[in-house]
């Protein structure tokens, strides 16, 4: 970040004291919002956003032709889709159809049994999870995993740190970088947390936030690793209508910061409300794909999956 | 070339006797394996102190022959076969009770405090410890720290040879080397039984994989987890017993080699997995044996740890990898 | 009353989650909480279930105090729950799971006939009987989680957000199934986030905020109470 | 241990220290008792019969192991009050020592330190009050071969620097008659591998270089397997603590040391030592009293610093319970007072045999 | 009722404030030090490093510290500068264990192979016999160690938690149990004469090009003194610390964290954890080495025995008694470790059963250890309030 150096809050934290407090946290990210000047998410556009994307529209992610099997479960069979540049994507299907599998073999958790995965124009199997992270896909968890006993703020900071070089020598002889990816780790924090709604609560551990603030904390943090891709599993699990209508706000709102967005989600409101696109699996293998409209009236996503359209009314 | 030739030539008349002692010698560790392998299943803890454990079980034994009439030295002559199933029930019995009862003392003393407190498990590691030093320093006052001598029991009668001709010495094996190995056999087939067949053994099993979820299926985990522990003891009284006939010494700082190796046995194995404690202790046995017998005896623990760590470098997880533990995070 | 909460207070270390709750379920009900995250439905639930140990307040269940009284033996008094997040016992099969359900009953032929009955509830799980309960997807753990419920054949069933992470067919099928549970005589206590869905079969409900309860009713009557569907039935 | 000896009968403490170092605690605790005894013997005679210039004993327990023993050394060295030492009583926790020692100028004097080498690595302040295992390996030969007339030997050491010393001199004065060597390690307890081979090469007689914690386990399990062999040992094994271990198959073991029996010392030293301890006199008693009383023997005569001290022990020519006392340029003992012996284990006692001529 | 995200602050606010109340409560002492002016608390840090220093020198009538002021006590400057390297020790591992979390159960092979390293070529005993200086041996050391970390570890460091725990326990072992058996090392009668970091005997040939001839021995570090094997080991430690410290409050700090709370989600957020963790590993061995070192130089002699496992094992547990991940506590824990048992030299044989006991004790009484880092003692508060309100039967 090219301004850093004249911001107000690389004078206040000095790089060798401790991890800030609550109330340093809190003042350098009023400091922050000041500088903006403003809520409007358009302003730190150029944190978080990917640093080059491929042109709207174009494939960002492709599966092709994927298979996987684990003994005699074929979780996945011959699934072929992709993901496109500035999409909000949805796959839904009946559960044990294979959609977590699906996220796991693109985020590089598990190798195809056949098939393979195409990221921005590399192939992304065999590759290690930070890699593939800084190449640009991040990922939240069906189940909550950030790291309990750190600060929001850090949390945040690991995320922001997987574009960063300091290394071991760096930060032992405080050389200038070390100060300066401090300083942009501290911003990103203090930016993301207000742009998912944690503004103040910086200094406070992750495993003290409600349950909602924790998932909105996950994407904050998958956010800070510059994501071309964002991966959503489940992220309105356990959410009141109230809450999803929110949900669905910020998921848009990350969108329009420029992230291409893969969402899995059972709850037909949400989906139909938010995606672009829909890919439904069923039994490991696409049945459908195409705009919400289409799907909601595709007889056999009805009768694999919706069932009787009560629960969309 | 020349270097490893003469060490096959140094080996290879022994194979038999060393495949034979590698057997027996695995099968204590296996037994104190188990041990290990349970209590680490149920809650994640190494449990350091097993090898005193282990240790009080010996002592037990032998005082308990003593009593019996039968110490070491007093002349008395190899008793006749009644009085030897006498004798080595009742040295079972003692040093199963006492090693049972010491374990769930430890459990009580210095692990439930810390359950209470839901304190992490190096918390623990470090009460085992404590609990292992302090139990082998008391029995060292106890004795004076002198080594104890067990009294000769079973005269080992051959029962059979081994003799697989080519350059290779025909290996006797003895009554004493047969019942090492079964009981050990037995002990394991028990256990495994009882925790995957008994109600208890799925409890036990329900709170090593999620202790709340347990509790709200109906297992009360302290009494699963005493119980455990005492499991635990009694295969290490077993072993104590076997030992004493096979071995014939006893001090009180036995232990924490011993320990280590079983611990070892387990983890090679598979630790939180009793077949893989039985297969690791046998293993681990046979390995050291026939390496010391290989690059000569003082290379023997060397080769013991170096084969642990060649096969979990392949295998992380050990040879038959965890069973009682977690499957997908 | 089967069930019957008075005032209890729980705390997480110095947060305090439920502030002098009370609240009761009759013999033979379906009760639903609903409420926002955080509100405390799981902590009333885990206090109940006896994982959480009140500050004060007092439980009682078919008349007798079971304030103290471990959790193992709650389930043998005849409560028993589908805990949120499943806690499904990863390393154990998925037979293995049901049986643990019916860890305080004796084996026998009832035994083999409700395992019947919950695998004809889930097919799924017959199909993956031998499958360890961790490899399963999420959808497939939460049938497990609540078929293993009711192979204890509780008197009283707690079912943490059964439908969480269930695909929307099998999430109708799931209050299907609750209806019949409740028709075969088991009391039941619903946490809900779906509120449309658990207030509609709900004989009676409550409303939790910030670990107190706020209003209570009949569900049909909930269900239309204008500040209820503004904050929890959403927009539509 | 009783401290008693530090004081001068009026509570009073003492001006100088000497100090013993050994084995207190540890496997081979047994071997260090005697000699520490003998030592707490001398000092209590010297104080009693010099109260004016009383002498303290310093307790050093080095456990046996060369490990522990520089810590206690250095600690010895700077506690300028301290003015001879006697031991180490082993060979390890010595040679780790030594320098030490040398560098502090405090004269030491083991009464059972055998390992050749210690008195040939320049310390000045090296003396011991023993025949060495150069003169122990070749006896131990020569009774093999001609006493018990074997022609097939087993050795085994237990790499320690005693261990191994004395395998190597005993082996080279057994020459041809050695049918195998291996090497087990201190604290071993499983000693199949060894067995399995002595089994093969079927010996006559098994020699063990080593201390009795190793020796015991190993002559039972060499016997429970059934051999029909001798088992014999040095002065390492010549503590109960071998026949504790061993139990039932010590009986008929042979031991040598070049300790003479308590009862052949010269003078009361047999019936003091039973009388203050109500126990005879162990391995290395006489020798460690010989050794003390040289220290004592100079405080008497006014030494007072540790440069003094250690000119008075070079120059040491006295007869002691044991032998006669006179070091040479090495601190080693004259040959001719050298005499090595034998035991048998009979009835459970370690029992005089002869000495080797 | 009220909007929906006043009410849903309402409960993060409850705990936002019962969590400030807390953090107060739990740092007590730490906020009031920290309220002191900066002059004033950095007079008080050097004056308590003044103190430590002349520590050797100090004695206090009626209050009996000095290890050799009871019945067979050993001499005070030798235990303190015992501890000292100890503490080193305990700060490297500290690094491993403490910051990374990777229970390093074998970290005395480092130790060792810096002791040996040292032995090998610096004594004139040795085999080699190069009689290199200590202080050309100690980078050699260092070096030495620090690649044998990382062999160690680029095997190792992918296996998880006590596995992990039990192959580094085994490379201990066989560390130890190779320099019983090898001849470089001189097996169990190990390597005598290490020289003092104060003196050279070099008569070397420099490609037969010209001669570097020293001989000297300043005579500060002796046998008889081990004050000043002392003060040198308090600057290193000072030096090690700041070192680390600096490590701890950067990217490569948060990394560790990150993966020790949880390693896979660590990674899926782009944390290379495998080289956090091999760095942990080489730079807890570098310091191990280091210690190994100045160890050989005070002990004159190194053999096996100095290197066992138990002793590697209190290492941990002094780091877990002291307060693991908070450098100071884990010096007190060191000192308390191997201090107390210097002190009660004097119940003789049955020191050893004291301590076990007082390891159960103290543990559980605070498990926390007793001067835990902020972060860990928040944890472990937390947990055994948790543990409070749970039922008493789960
Ligand atoms: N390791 C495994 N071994 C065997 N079967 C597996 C394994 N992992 C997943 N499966 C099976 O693969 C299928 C697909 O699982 P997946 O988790 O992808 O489903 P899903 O579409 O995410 O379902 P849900 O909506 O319920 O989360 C399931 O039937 C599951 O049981
Ligand atoms: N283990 C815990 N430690 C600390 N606080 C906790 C813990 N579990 C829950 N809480 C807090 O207690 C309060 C009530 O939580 P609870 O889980 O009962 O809510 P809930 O109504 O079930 O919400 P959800 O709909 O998210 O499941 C919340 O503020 C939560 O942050
Ligand atoms: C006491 C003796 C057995 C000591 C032995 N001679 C040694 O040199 O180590
Ligand atoms: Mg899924
Ligand atoms: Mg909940």
């Amino acid at each position: 970040m090219p301004d850093d150096e004249t911001t107000p809050t690389s004078e206040d934290t000095p790089t060798s004291e401790e991890t800030p407090t609550a109330k340093e946290t809190a003042a350098a990210e009023e400091i922050a919002a000041e500088e903006r000047g403003g809520d409007s998410p358009a302003e730190f556009l150029a944190e978080t956003a990917p640093e080059t994307v491929a042109p709207p529209g174009a494939p960002l992610l492709s599966v092709r032709d994927v298979t996987l099997r684990f003994g005699g479960v074929v979780a996945l069979d011959g699934v072929d889709f992709e993901v496109r540049t500035g999409e909000i994507l949805a796959l839904i299907g009946p559960n044990g159809a294979g959609k977590t599998t699906c996220f796991n073999v693109m985020t590089g958790v598990y190798k195809p049994t056949s098939g393979r995965v195409e990221f921005d124009g590399e192939r992304l199997s065999g590759r290690k999870p930070h890699i593939i992270t800084r190449m640009g896909i991040a990922r939240t968890f069906q189940n909550i995993r950030l790291f309990p006993e750190m600060t929001a703020e850090e949390n945040i900071m690991v995320g922001a740190d997987a574009h960063h070089k300091t290394s071991v020598i760096g930060a032992l002889l405080h050389l200038p970088r070390h100060g300066r990816e401090e300083r942009d780790g501290r911003r990103t924090a203090a930016e993301l947390l207000e742009f998912v709604g944690l503004e103040g609560r910086g200094g406070e551990l992750a495993r003290n936030l409600p349950y909602g603030d924790q998932r909105r904390l996950e994407i904050a943090r998958a956010l800070a690793t510059r994501p071309k891709l964002l991966c959503l599993d489940e992220p309105a699990a356990g959410f009141n209508p109230a809450e999803k209508e929110r949900l669905q706000q910020l998921i848009r709102d990350i969108r329009d910061l420029g992230h291409t967005v893969l969402l899995i989600e059972h709850d037909m409101r949400l989906v139909m409300g938010v995606a672009d696109r829909i890919v439904v699996l069923e039994f490991g293998q696409k049945i459908a794909e195409g705009p919400p409209a289409e799907i909601r009236e595709d007889p056999r996503v009805i009768a694999a999956y919706l069932g009787v359209p009560e629960d969309a009314a | 070339m020349n270097y490893f030739s003469d060490r096959w030539h140094d080996l290879l008349p022994n194979l038999g006797d060393l495949v034979v002692a590698g057997l027996t010698q695995g099968a204590i560790y296996a037994l104190i394996a188990l041990g290990y392998t349970l209590v680490y299943g149920v809650l994640q803890l190494i449990n350091f102190a097993h090898s005193e454990v282990f240790l009080v079980g010996t002592y037990a034994s032998i005082i308990v022959w003593g009593w019996i009439g039968y110490a070491a030295g007093d002349g008395n002559p190899v008793p006749a076969l009644g009085t030897v199933i006498l004798l080595l029930g009742a040295g079972t019995i003692a040093a199963s009770l006492v090693s049972g009862g010491t374990a769930v003392l430890i459990e009580r003393v210095a692990y439930a405090p810390l359950r209470r407190k839901n304190a992490p498990r190096l918390i623990f590691l470090i009460t085992a410890i404590g609990a292992s030093v302090a139990i082998s320093e008391l029995v060292g006052e106890l004795t004076n720290r002198r080594p104890w001598g067990v009294p000769l029991l079973v005269e080992p009668k051959t029962q059979f040879v081994i003799d697989p001709g080519m350059s290779i010495n025909p290996a006797p094996v003895t009554n004493l080397q047969i019942g090492i190995v079964l009981s050990a056999i037995v002990m394991w087939f028990l256990l495994d039984t009882f925790l995957n067949r008994s109600r208890f053994g799925l409890g036990i099993r329900a709170v090593a994989q999620n202790e709340d979820t347990a509790a709200l299926m109906g297992v009360n985990k302290d009494r699963v987890i005493m119980l455990t522990f005492l499991l635990g003891g009694l295969a290490a009284g077993v072993a104590a017993t076997l030992y004493n006939l096979k071995i014939g010494t006893i001090s009180f700082n036995i232990g924490f080699l011993l320990g280590l190796k079983a611990f070892t046995a387990a983890v090679l194995g598979g630790i939180g997995n009793l077949r893989g404690a039985l297969v690791g202790g046998l293993v681990l046995g046979l390995v050291e044996n026939l390496g010391a017998g290989f690059f000569g005896n003082k290379w023997i623990d060397v080769v013991a740890f170096v084969i642990l760590v060649i096969v979990l470098m392949f295998r992380p997880t050990g040879i038959l990898g965890d069973s009682l533990g977690r499957a997908r995070a | 009353m089967l069930l019957e909460i008075e005032n209890l207070d729980v705390h997480y270390g110095r947060i305090q989650a439920l502030h002098g709750i009370s609240l009761s379920v009759g013999e033979g009900e379906i009760v639903a909480l609903i409420g926002a995250n955080g509100a405390g439905k799981s902590t009333t639930m885990r206090a109940i279930s006896g994982l959480r140990r009140p500050s004060t307040g007092r439980i009682t269940f078919g008349g007798e105090d079971i304030t103290k009284m471990r959790p193992d033996r709650r389930v043998v008094a005849g409560i028993c729950q589908a805990p949120e997040g499943r806690g499904i016992f990863s390393g154990m099969t998925v037979q293995e799971n049901l049986f643990m359900g019916a860890y305080t009953r004796k084996r026998g032929a009832q035994l083999n006939a409700d395992l019947d009955h919950v695998y004809m509830l889930f097919p799924r799980l017959k199909e993956r009987r031998r499958q360890p309960g961790g490899t399963l997807s999420g959808g497939e753990q939460q049938m497990l989680a609540i078929g293993r419920a009711l192979m204890s054949r509780p008197k009283l069933l707690l079912l943490d957000e059964p439908s969480m992470g269930l695909a929307p067919m099998l999430i109708a099928q799931i209050f299907q199934i609750i209806l019949e549970i409740r028709d075969q005589g088991t009391t039941i206590l619903l946490v809900e986030q779906n509120a449309q869905q658990a207030l509609s079969r709900a004989d009676r409900a409550y409303v939790m905020e910030t670990g107190s309860i706020t209003r209570e009713g009949t569900g049909a009557d909930l269900l239309v109470d204008p500040a209820v569907r503004d904050a929890y039935l959403g927009v539509a | 241990p009783s401290d008693k000896s530090g004081d001068n009968g009026d509570g009073k403490s003492c001006t100088y220290k000497i100090a013993m170092m050994g084995p207190i605690t540890g496997d081979n605790a047994g071997l260090g008792k005697p000699i520490l005894q003998a030592v707490q013997l001398a000092v209590e005679k010297h104080n009693s019969a010099h109260a004016d210039k009383c002498v303290t004993l310093e307790q050093a327990d080095d456990k046996g192991d060369s490990s522990v023993a520089p810590g206690l050394a250095q600690g010895l060295v700077a506690n300028a009050s301290v003015l001879g030492v006697v031991g180490p009583a082993f060979s390890g926790p010595t040679s780790a020592t030594g320098s030490i020692f040398e560098g502090g100028k405090l004269p030491i004097i083991s009464a059972s330190a055998t390992r050749p080498d210690l008195s040939t690595k320049g310390w000045t302040t090296f003396h011991r009050s023993l025949g060495n295992d150069a003169s122990q390996g070749p006896a131990v030969g020569k009774f093999i071969k001609e006493s018990l007339k074997a022609s097939k030997v087993f050795v085994i050491d237990d790499t320690s620097d005693y261990g191994t010393g004395l395998s190597e001199e005993s082996k080279k004065a057994l020459g041809s008659a050695v049918v195998g060597y291996e090497q087990i390690q201190p604290k071993q307890t499983d000693f199949s591998a060894v067995v399995a081979k002595v089994k093969t090469a079927a010996p006559d007689v098994v020699f063990f270089a080593g201390y009795y914690a190793e020796g015991g386990p190993l002559a039972k399990q060499i016997k429970g397997t059934g051999i029909k062999t001798t088992f014999v040992g040095p002065d390492g094994i010549k503590d109960q603590g071998f026949i504790t271990g061993a139990a039932d198959a010590a009986e008929g073991s042979i031991v040598t040391c070049p300790c003479i029996p308590a009862e052949k010392a010269t003078g009361t030293f047999a019936a003091d030592y039973k009388a203050r301890f109500k126990e005879d006199a162990g391995t290395y008693a006489a020798e460690a009293f010989d050794a003390a009383n040289v220290f004592l023997d100079g405080i008497t005569s006014g030494v007072t610093d540790r440069a003094k001290m250690l000119d008075f022990v070079n120059k040491y020519d006295k007869d002691g319970v044991s032998k006669h006392i006179k070091f040479d340029a090495h601190g080693e003992i004259a040959a001719d007072q050298i005499v090595i012996w034998t035991y048998d284990v009979k009835g459970g006692q370690i029992i005089a045999r002869e000495p080797i001529k | 009722m009220t909007t929906l995200k006043e009410r849903y602050y309402a409960v993060a606010d409850g705990v936002r404030k019962a969590e400030a109340g807390r953090q107060k409560w739990a740092q007590g002492l730490r906020g009031r030090w920290q309220s002191i002016p900066k002059p004033v608390r950095l007079l008080a840090g050097l004056a308590g490093v003044v103190l430590l220093f002349a520590l050797p020198n100090i004695a206090i009538p009626g209050i009996p510290f000095r290890t050799d002021e009871i019945p067979n006590g050993i001499g005070f400057s030798f235990v303190l500068s015992t501890i000292a390297i100890y503490v080193l020790v305990a700060v490297g591992l500290n690094v491993v264990v403490g910051m990374a979390g990777l229970l390093d159960l074998g970290y005395i092979g480092f130790y060792a192979v810096g002791a040996y390293t040292v032995a090998i070529f610096g004594s004139p005993d040795s085999i080699v016999a190069t009689k290199y200086p200590w202080l050309i041996c100690v980078p050699i050391a260092i070096a030495l160690t620090m690649v044998s970390g990382v062999i160690l570890g680029t095997p190792t460091l992918r296996l998880r938690g006590d596995y992990l725990a039990i192959v580094t326990l085994g490379f201990g072992e066989i560390i130890r149990l190779v320099a019983v058996n090898l001849r470089v090392t001189n097996g169990q009668r190990g390597i005598p004469s290490v020289p003092a970091p104060d003196e050279a005997h070099v008569d070397w040939n420099v490609f037969g090009w010209f001669r570097i001839k020293f001989d000297f021995d300043l005579d500060i570090f002796t046998p008889m003194d081990a004050r000043p094997y002392y003060w040198l080991a308090l600057v290193l430690i000072i030096v090690v610390i700041l070192a680390v410290r600096s490590m701890e409050r950067s990217r490569v700090g948060r990394s560790w964290l990150a993966i020790r709370e949880d390693e896979d989600a660590a990674s899926i957020m782009g944390v290379e954890s495998f080289k956090f963790k091999l760095w942990a590993f080489a730079i807890g061995a570098a310091i191990g080495g280091l210690s190994g070192a100045l160890f050989a130089t005070r002990n004159v002699f190194v053999n096996s025995g100095n290197f066992n496992l138990l002793l590697s094992v209190m290492f941990v547990a002094a780091i877990v008694l002291g307060g693991q991940g908070n450098i100071l506590g884990v010096v007190l824990g060191t000192v308390i470790v191997f201090y107390l048992p210097e002190r009660f030299r004097f119940l003789s044989t049955k020191r050893e059963l004291v301590f076990g006991l007082a390891l159960i004790v103290i543990m559980v009484l605070r498990p926390q250890g007793l001067w835990p880092s902020r972060r860990r003692a928040r944890e472990l508060q937390d947990r055994k309030l948790e543990a409070k309100e749970a039922a008493a039967g789960a």
